[in-house]
């Protein structure tokens, strides 16, 4: 605290006294880097978010300020800070925010110099190229290009870049031609705060998949349950007197009681049983 | 699955599947027949199929046997 | 069917499957025993292993359904 | 099970599947025949067209029994 | 269904599956417990062993078995 | 399939697999038995396990899965 | 497993499930609702299709369930 001056500017304390009055109103804050992303990119990414989050820029000194200001947990967050740092406010919780400004990244070309967020594919097949320079072009990135009937072509699927390699000015320009977007743009989550804690982003990316997985496995369970101790539900009174039937047929079958309902079950079972051994003698 | 096996045995010899019936039946076995699962049953077994249900144990394999490797 | 359901019930209250069992269970579900296949039904389970004969119904495999359309 | 070969091996041999021939084949393996259930399973195949249940039995698939683990 | 989700509940929670504890959990979730069917869902899992329960395949014979890869 | 019907009478029958008591059965049941092939199911069957064999096609579908239309 | 049966049994007792519910259903069962594992678990499952996951369970052609790791 010793760093800051007593004396803010006008608009500055205003700046900082709006942040903290947001921290009142909301009940999530999320501390966001927007590095990277385009005006226009930017301006649809309000646009999704509207109604649901509120985003705030702020130069980074005045928004360590406010949280330190916030103090206790809050002023945690200050650690968080990097690149183009933003405030997001929103009533909906962690978890939920960080989905939604997953869902709302777009993908972009690569520019000289970025990291690889994923493996960089150039698939095979025809290109929209004319034969030209551009093969040589292609080739000097190490993409197999060809011509045929007229037109470039990729000879096979290749992986360009691997993940987490620099891109370069070369490959950046290939890519960019072959309207390859690599790049993942759109808000980053770096920290969020709920009622006294803060949630690192590894903790509130959750695995969708995982949940409705066990969701299969819970519906399952119930089933199984209701049917073996015979707890007749709406969903499983069917299966449950399958289940005695198939028992009772079974038992029969088995035993040879000569039943009208399952005579034809004990000649099939006789008659493949007759099969199996016929297979053995002959 | 007394119970429905009672159910069962009471469908097959065309009787109503009523709380009297289902008792007399588990009694006749030797099984005190607890009058909630009784209740239960037969709510349970209101406006279901039987025959469906029946036709489907005896036409439909048997049990699913799949684990695909 | 009727009578493989009788012995279902006795043999879960953990009674004897005979006839006199079986007729009872019958008689309570308002089924009148034929003599023979009461006799039949009692011979045929005499000497098997009913949990055993039972579970090769949740065992036995399915002939693979074909999907429906 | 030995009652129901005895039935098919009968309808193999164009014989009728009544009391008497059921009984002789059993007592020509040496098995004592038991009355009730003779009578059962000449009643149960009463009015069954064996071709039928056989060829059905045929077309089954082989087993695809697949142990979970 | 919502009755054997509570009973999975607090056989997770490790807690005793009576006639309060599921009232208890039902009515947290809003729903107005059904006397006789919590004391028949008692009562059905009264000695049950969930964990094998709720593991054995209770074969849906509707099911169509997924063709294998 | 007489011969085979025959041997698994007389296995189930818990009746040796010899020549002598494959003919009284074949003849009880009406068929002229062919003294070579009876000769070469016993040969075939000597130190067969039966059971085994028989349980692979018990394994098979009890049922056929009705083809959903 | 106990927010996933909450959440079930909220969803077929037709109630949201939100932060609020699970947490009044996980603590009528006995459980110390973790706050970031309620909230993960209601976020997860906003604007999934439930029934859609449930379904699959009923189709599942081995009901067998693995033991959740």
């Amino acid at each position: 605290m010793a760093l800051y001056t007593h004396h803010l500017p006008a608009w500055k304390r205003t700046e900082v006294e709006e942040i903290k009055r947001h921290f009142e109103e909301y009940p999530v804050v999320g501390l966001v880097d927007m590095y990277g992303i385009p005006a226009t990119q930017l301006q649809q990414i309000r646009e999704n978010l509207r109604g649901v989050a509120y985003i705030k820029m702020a130069r980074k000194t005045l928004t360590r300020r406010a949280l330190d200001e916030i103090g206790g947990e809050v002023a945690g967050m200050s650690a968080h800070i990097s690149g183009q740092s933003a405030l997001i406010f929103t009533s909906e919780n962690p978890f939920k925010l960080y989905k939604l400004l997953e869902q709302t990244k777009t993908k972009m070309a690569a520019k000289p110099g970025e990291t690889a967020p994923e493996d960089i594919i150039v698939a095979k097949g025809p290109t929209s190229f004319k034969p030209g320079p551009i093969v040589g072009e292609l080739q000097q990135a190490g993409i197999p290009a060809m011509i045929e009937a007229g037109k470039v072509k990729i000879k096979d699927t290749k992986t360009v870049v691997k993940r987490g390699e620099v891109i370069n000015a070369k490959m950046a320009d290939v890519l960019a031609k072959l309207s390859i977007k690599p790049m993942d743009v759109g808000l980053i989550l770096k920290a969020a705060y709920q009622n006294g804690t803060v949630f690192a982003p590894e903790t509130l990316a959750i695995d969708e998949t995982v949940f409705l997985g066990q969701i299969t496995l819970a519906a399952q369970q119930a089933f199984n349950l209701s049917v073996n101790a015979a707890y007749p539900t709406a969903q499983t009174t069917g299966a449950i007197l399958a289940k005695a039937v198939r028992e009772a047929r079974s038992l029969g079958i088995e035993a040879g009681v000569y039943e009208k309902d399952i005579i034809d079950a004990i000649i099939g079972k006789a008659y493949r049983s007759s099969l199996a051994l016929k297979e053995l003698v002959e | 699955m007394e119970y429905i096996y009672a159910a069962l045995l009471l469908h097959n010899a065309g009787k109503d599947i009523n709380e009297e019936n289902v008792k007399a039946v588990l009694s006749a076995a030797g099984t005190a027949a607890d009058d909630a699962r009784v209740k239960a049953l037969v709510a349970a077994l209101d406006g279901v199929d039987i025959e469906d249900a029946i036709s489907k144990a005896a036409a439909a394999p048997v049990a699913v046997a799949a684990a695909p490797a």
